[in-house]
């Protein structure tokens, strides 16, 4: 791997979830950015026997890439020679089955037991903000046995409490909770992702397990609504390489609109990596 | 076998506190016994006529897909200019579908499964005039799967604890049968579904090439239920691949013959978007300027086709089917 | 919303008394987890193969169609070879298949949707070797499909008031949704399921054309899936058509080349069936000569296709295959 | 019509349910016997728009006659030219959606308020006989809007209660049973026709409303274990016709299977019809 000497922010958690893809397993993406985008990174890359079915049942595709604009998933470029074409509900049942080893997320909001908002931000029916809704969101969190969410890393989105729960985490973070809620047994949030660190969970809370090299700890936990469980070590994150982000670059996200959205940019000074 | 006095009770641990469309599996019957038609008489007519014949104010209405990807857009159009008013709408897989409806004056009604919250929309509930009920994508595709199947609920196995179970009609009970908590969710058989499909025949039996999200269920769910297609086919090319059929006629009001029906679109296999049509409609959502969109793509024009016409013109539709290059699998 | 606490009661009005194959959900997702194979690796393997590593003495037992259409009977055949026991089967749709098995000695337990009722089963049951209790074929179908959704049960509008439900794993409860009495009847999440196909790849991705009664809700709602496919094709052609895959591959634990696996029966589309041969089967259920019927069709082989050669040879599979003439509909 | 000479008993049967197919109504036939025949009969001489659906799930076939031997429903030439595939469930939902018209039906036994007995004759799990089970005719019973039954006129099948009820008829005969037991409103039992005569109901009891002309009513409640309504005119059936038993004979029962199976044959002797 080559070092990158210039990098956005988003690039990162991208970079940083495809990585964590797995070969031999099945996941399951919400819609047609970051997280398509990071497991077909992780794909091309690092695990090429990793399958993925779309957010509406497509199994397995060789998407022709670069996706559509503005219509990744919902085009025929996104779903060519899959092995099987679906809908929303045989994706839903294939992952109420236990099929989908693990859903990739994206959201607004996510709390110390990984419960998503997507919904609302303030008071529900109050004078807050309303958002798209769960989409597939809510049953991929709670029907995939993990969950891979990426998110940014600001205070308003890491919350001790979400406003509302569109997706299900830890729920009110008791053992047995998901279950008496009545969703699969054993399932269940595994990992958050966002530009400066990676969490996963200890004893169904959130837990601060890797950080980036130009982001301390304390940086990190200023930009957490509350304070996270922080791992006896907490490790440091590879950086992107140029090999992923000219993947990414060339085919993924050709017109930058999911990584250029947001974030800081970062870059090689000679020595170490900068924020600009 | 046990008495027929109550054996025993299950338990229903929680319930969502929303109004949801009544559950009446035998309406839905005696709907379909006295009006939906087991004879091959025609069913083709234009979409004004459709409208017109099967969209009533107040209805709750379905359509498949979105304005993006094999909408039923000429139909939805149609509603628009009629003026259709108090419209309950499944605002599932969708993007700027919802705010047209609600901004256009449409709709007082969502179920949410996953919709762009435009500022039209966030005028509208602040305003008092939307309320918005909340589901899941998958939520809501299996609530018209119970509907399609003729039963009041179907169990699932998502949307227990989460907020949105709270605010919909969801309820959490004790499974007879393995006695551990199992949420079920209401059938849900809405009075009108618009589906868009790549052929069908003058009866109805309509055929989908590609993914969809609930075309079949939306078709088998619903009281009314109006076909757009881009392609008429004869009978006889239907019974050549009864494999292919998705939809069978006897589901079905009305056919409307709607090339291009999608615009601006895709329809998989046939036509890719039109990336300029995709963001203006994008824009006018997202920056409030719905009536100048339906003003200009909508309201002057008596039919879809004259749009077409009109606005983007033949060049355009033409360089829109020749860029759809992947076509395997989209015939039958 | 309401409490945590339960809300209220819905009364169980009856419940049928016999046994059925117990109800976890949690526990098949647990198996798929642990099992099944989610990489593209291969599973193509011998008949023998396939029987000896995914059917156990005891299992829950599932084929698809039956012994004269599109019956996997090259499976069936290796079941009775390899003399498995104390099998539960689905005896839905089907006609000779049930006594086949239950007089080699393979079952003690059936499901009846639909079986012959030939001197074998009924001298099994007054023997006492052979329970059975009673659905019916939708009803077990829709059990399936139960299973295939990973749902614990479903509702259903028939089976009510029969005595078929009083000796069934049915309950009749009141509907929280209508307040008014509904059936709802166990998921079936059978052991093993075997399924005859037309195509499939090496990985299970299979493709049945035609009807069927229930090969998709079987395949996923089985721990173990055996598929037997007339032809192997390349997942380059599955990938040509993707609307045309019945069954994914990451449901799927065996694939075995069976052509002319349906013989004597039908395998729609492809070839037709060997009349001599139906009439033979059923003369020997009928007329109680099953051990003959299985001394000269069965045993002596150790492969199917041995049999195929020795007994029916190449001339007649030809016929059979040329007698077929109805051919649209059955291709991707 | 031209009169006929010479018919089976059987043939009567099918003729008889063959003129009550109604243009434009939606036929759900069990298995690949009479209620077939019937059906297709009449569709092909009185009610061409007449559509059926086979037992699992074929919609509108224009099957290739003769059928196959032995396997009429469950081979390609069955199936042919179909408007739609299905399967068991496609059945049986679309009927739970009330889309089915009729039923028609075959069985063993019925009873005085139209329960049907495929399973058992005796004492069930005692010394009786077991019979194939219900098939797909209990959910025909249940969710078609109007069942026609097709039976022999015997003691032994005409009984006051079945010894097991496979498929729900009025069950026990009280307003609102089949509701209680969660049936579909306002469906049931319509017709029971037999090579002698014709039911319909009164108040959920079987009455005897038409007989053909060479068997008298009292011929006829002989072969009634007990004694049902009688309308208070029955009607005399015609019998069949040259046009009917033709197509019958070349088209669908070619190999008399179906209609030599039991029961006398009818014969014209230049006055009247006898019994041979």
């Amino acid at each position: 791997m080559t070092r990158a000497e210039a990098f956005s922010e988003r690039e990162v958690a991208m970079c940083t979830v495809a990585r964590l893809v797995e070969d031999g397993r099945t996941y399951w993406a919400a819609g047609g950015g970051t997280p398509l985008y990071a497991v077909l990174l992780g794909k091309k890359l690092y695990a090429p026997d990793a399958q993925y079915v779309t957010e509406d049942g497509v199994i397995a595709p060789e998407p022709l890439l670069p996706f559509e604009p503005m219509m990744t998933m919902v085009a025929s470029r996104a779903v060519h020679h899959a092995l099987a074409w679906g809908t929303m509900n045989s994706a839903g049942v294939h992952a109420q089955l236990g099929h989908m080893d693990y859903g990739v997320l994206n959201t607004l909001q996510v709390d110390q037991h990984g419960n998503i908002n997507s919904t609302f931000l303030g008071e529900y029916g109050g004078s807050g903000r309303r958002f798209g809704g769960p989409g597939g969101a809510d049953t991929i969190a709670a029907c995939c046995w993990r969950t891979i969410l990426i998110t940014d890393q600001e205070r308003r989105k890491f919350v001790r409490e979400v406003d509302f729960i569109s997706s299900p985490g830890f729920l009110d973070g008791t053992p047995g909770a998901r279950e008496r809620a009545g969703l699969p047994r054993d399932t269940g949030p595994w990992r958050v992702v966002t530009p400066w660190a990676m969490y996963d969970y200890s004893e169904r809370r959130l837990r601060l397990m890797a950080r980036v090299p130009w982001v301390s700890v304390e940086e990190i936990l200023a930009e957490c609504e509350w304070k996270p469980l922080v791992a006896p070590e907490v490790a440091v994150l590879e950086p992107p390489s140029e090999e992923e982000l000219q993947l990414l670059r060339t085919e993924l996200d050709v017109r930058g609109q999911t990584t250029d959205a947001a974030g800081s940019w970062i870059t090689w000074d000679g020595e170490k990596y900068v924020r600009a | 076998m046990t008495s027929p006095a109550a054996v025993r009770e299950v338990a229903i641990l929680r319930e969502g506190d929303s109004p949801y469309l009544a559950v009446d599996p035998d309406g839905f019957r005696a709907h379909v016994r006295d009006n939906k038609q087991r004879a091959l008489k025609p069913r083709l007519m234009s979409a004004k006529e459709a409208v017109e014949r099967f969209v009533s104010d107040g209805d709750y209405l379905t359509y498949e897909c979105n304005y993006l990807m094999r909408g039923p857009n000429e139909v939805v159009h149609e509603v628009i200019r009629q003026e259709k008013k108090d419209l309950w709408v499944a605002g599932k897989f969708t993007y700027v579908d919802v705010a047209l409806l609600v901004d256009a004056g449409c709709v007082s009604r969502a179920d949410c499964g996953f919709f762009l919250s435009a500022p039209p929309v966030e005028r509208a509930l602040k305003d008092g005039r939307l309320e918005v009920y909340e589901y899941s994508n998958v939520i809501m595709t299996l609530r018209l799967q119970a509907g399609a199947m003729g039963v009041p609920f179907l169990p699932v196995r998502s949307f227990g604890g989460t907020d949105g179970f709270d605010h919909s009609g969801a309820k959490l009970i004790v499974d007879p049968y393995t006695r551990l908590p199992i949420t079920i969710v209401p059938a849900l058989n809405p009075d009108v579904a618009i589906v868009h499909v790549h052929q069908s025949d003058i009866y109805g039996n309509a055929r989908v090439f590609g993914t969809g999200t609930s075309d079949v269920e939306s078709a088998l769910a619903s009281k009314k239920v109006i076909i757009s297609a881009e392609e008429l086919v004869d009978t006889a090319e239907i019974r050549r691949n009864p494999g292919a059929t998705s939809i069978p006629y006897y589901a079905v009001d009305a056919v409307v013959h709607s090339p291009y029906g999608s615009y601006p679109g895709t329809c998989p296999g046939y036509y890719g978007s039109d990336p300029e049509g995709v963001f203006e409609v994008f824009r006018a959502t997202m920056g409030d300027q719905v009536p100048a969109y339906l003003d200009k793509w909508v309201r002057p024009f008596e039919t879809f086709g004259q749009m077409l016409e009109a606005r983007v013109g033949k060049a355009k539709l033409e360089a829109m089917r020749a860029r759809e290059t992947a076509r395997e699998g989209y015939s039958a």
